[in-house]
């Protein structure tokens, strides 16, 4: 049988609509970070031992019970008609930048794909996987874009530090990002 | 190149970057050490084919033909005073670039995964209705900018859509430069580059007026000269137009 | 341990939005009447068995998984000081007009919407995303309105300066017309 505290932690990852961070989990059940920690892998193994469809996942920077992947097709049904569709190629690329980068602006992003990137920006700002996040302070001051908890939930990332390191990245980036391919040709000429 | 490799159209790329990494691959070239002829030469090949095949061809591509053509005529060149470190800062930007990109299109993959998994994982839908108040105010997160936006932007929609505002541009292509200058060359009458692209406008059309132009001189269509270097180009059109 | 068709209805139970009947459940399985009955009997027994939180409720003729009663006290916190309810769409156009033009008075914003406004201002004065900030000195002396700090932190601004500007969100909304890699050349043939 489940103790009580376990039981709490349930009700509420089950009842929230946002994950739960472990700081808001004891504050709602007035118990200290040991003991909320001990209770979610009690019910994990609970969870795990009666061959429930649920599971606790950890993601967005809290934990939040969710249907395991086997079950997707099924409950997939429920959502047919009010499901979005697949990120374009476009749209996961520039986001990818975004997530590296932020905040950066849309020239940056442009910079390193090569091509516009005015619609990818549109869509991922209308599913909210990316906001507006403020001005960059030079020229012309533009907006610049950060990624959202949307988008922690979206591919299950506990936290935007965990997206995994890249060491090619990291080294061109500190180097400064590449200038775009028009800037490139004609500043040559010009010299 | 194949025919077959030939039918793998624009669309299936996304942008000049991913098309030279296709090329780099499918080569087995070595991205760390770009030869700018060869890197120019099979990308140039695969732009000539997809404008022979009649495929629009975006500005993009071409900006990255006219770069490659620039470096791949330098690296022929016997290498004057300065010359030989520009070249190389070239490659170095180039090779940079590529596999700063390959980097972030290995990380989409790896994206594309975990969106896949997780489109597939459900939340519960909550208790809010069950167990909130029926109180007015809103919910952070319920409504973004966007939507701020949007409204704004329909309810100024039908008014004023006035002649300074910003003038939209859909991405040039060969095939719109050609038709262009076939309205505006007369046969027999030498007309100079600037007056065709305009002047003031994007250095994206001036390379596209510019590969058409060069595109219709190899078909006979048009005869180019320059009266000395770094003067105006002009341009003819001939009765093989 | 639960089978798989229990497995599938606890699945769909626990993600739905709204109850599910039996029908809804024989058809999102794939099995009969008798089946599911029986599955979801199963799954009643597991889930108050080993104690869990869970139970699933009956209510206007489907089923759904909820929160026993005994947590209810402790599921309510979570919804407590925060306010659902999602803004009208008279509300989020007025927002957008005062946010874009404050100060700014009723009679503006009606102008612009070519519809009373009263109930709508009255709505996010209530919430706080606007506030009376003065008078107008002209005829009749009309309140003026203004967004306030409420509204930053709603759309996670730090500045009101941060607010994409007129050309920006043409820029953001128009679709299909991507402004070029050029754009900063054709603005210079408008000054």
């Amino acid at each position: 049988m489940l103790d009580r505290l376990s039981r709490d932690i349930e009700a509420l990852l089950f009842a929230t609509d946002r994950p739960l961070s472990i700081d808001e989990l004891c504050e709602l059940t007035g118990s200290g970070e040991d003991s909320v920690s001990q209770a979610i892998e009690r019910l994990k193994a609970a969870l795990e031992e009666s061959g429930h469809s649920l599971v606790i996942a950890e993601i967005a920077g809290g934990f939040r019970l969710m249907t395991d992947a086997t079950h997707g097709e099924t409950v997939a049904q429920l959502f047919e008609d009010r499901r979005p569709g697949r990120l374009t190629r476009a749209a996961i690329e520039t986001l990818a930048v975004v997530a590296y980068n932020q905040p950066c602006t849309r020239a940056a992003v442009e910079a390193v794909r090569g091509v516009n990137c005015d619609s990818a920006l549109k869509s991922l700002l209308e599913r909210n996987l990316i906001r507006i996040c403020g001005r960059q302070e030079t020229v012309g001051r533009p907006l610049t874009y950060a990624t959202t908890e949307d988008f922690l939930s979206y591919f299950g990332l506990s936290d935007i530090d965990h997206l995994p390191r890249r060491r090619e990245i990291e080294e061109i980036l500190s180097t400064g990002m590449p200038a775009g391919q028009d800037s490139d040709l004609f500043e040559e000429n010009r010299g | 190149m194949s025919a077959d490799a030939c039918r793998i159209s624009l669309d299936a790329f996304e942008g000049p970057l991913d098309l030279l990494l296709y090329l780099i691959k499918r080569d087995e070239l070595d991205i760390y050490q770009i030869e700018a002829a060869v890197v120019a030469e099979q990308y140039l090949e695969y732009i000539r084919k997809a404008l022979e095949l009649d495929l629009d061809v975006a500005s993009e591509y071409l900006v990255m033909a006219a770069t490659l053509t620039s470096m791949k005529s330098r690296a022929l060149l016997p290498a004057s005073r300065g010359q030989e470190a520009d070249e190389i800062g070239e490659a170095e930007a180039l090779m940079r670039q590529l596999v700063l990109y390959k980097a972030f299109k290995e990380i989409a993959q790896d994206l594309r995964e975990s969106e896949d998994l997780w489109r597939n994982i459900f939340p519960s839908a909550g208790e809010r209705e069950r167990w909130s108040a029926d109180s007015p105010p809103a919910i952070p997160g319920q409504l973004t900018i966007i939507d701020l936006l949007t409204a704004l932007e329909e309810l100024s929609a039908p008014a004023d859509k006035a002649p300074d505002q910003r003038i939209s541009r859909p991405v040039l292509t060969i095939a719109e430069c050609v038709e262009e200058l076939g309205g505006k060359l007369q046969t027999g009458v030498w007309t100079t580059l600037s007056a065709l692209t305009g002047i003031g406008f994007g250095r994206s059309r001036i390379v596209g007026f510019f590969i058409a132009i060069l595109e219709l001189v190899r078909l006979g269509r048009l005869v180019l000269r320059q009266r000395r270097p770094f003067a105006e180009i002009e341009v003819l059109r001939t009765e093989f137009w």
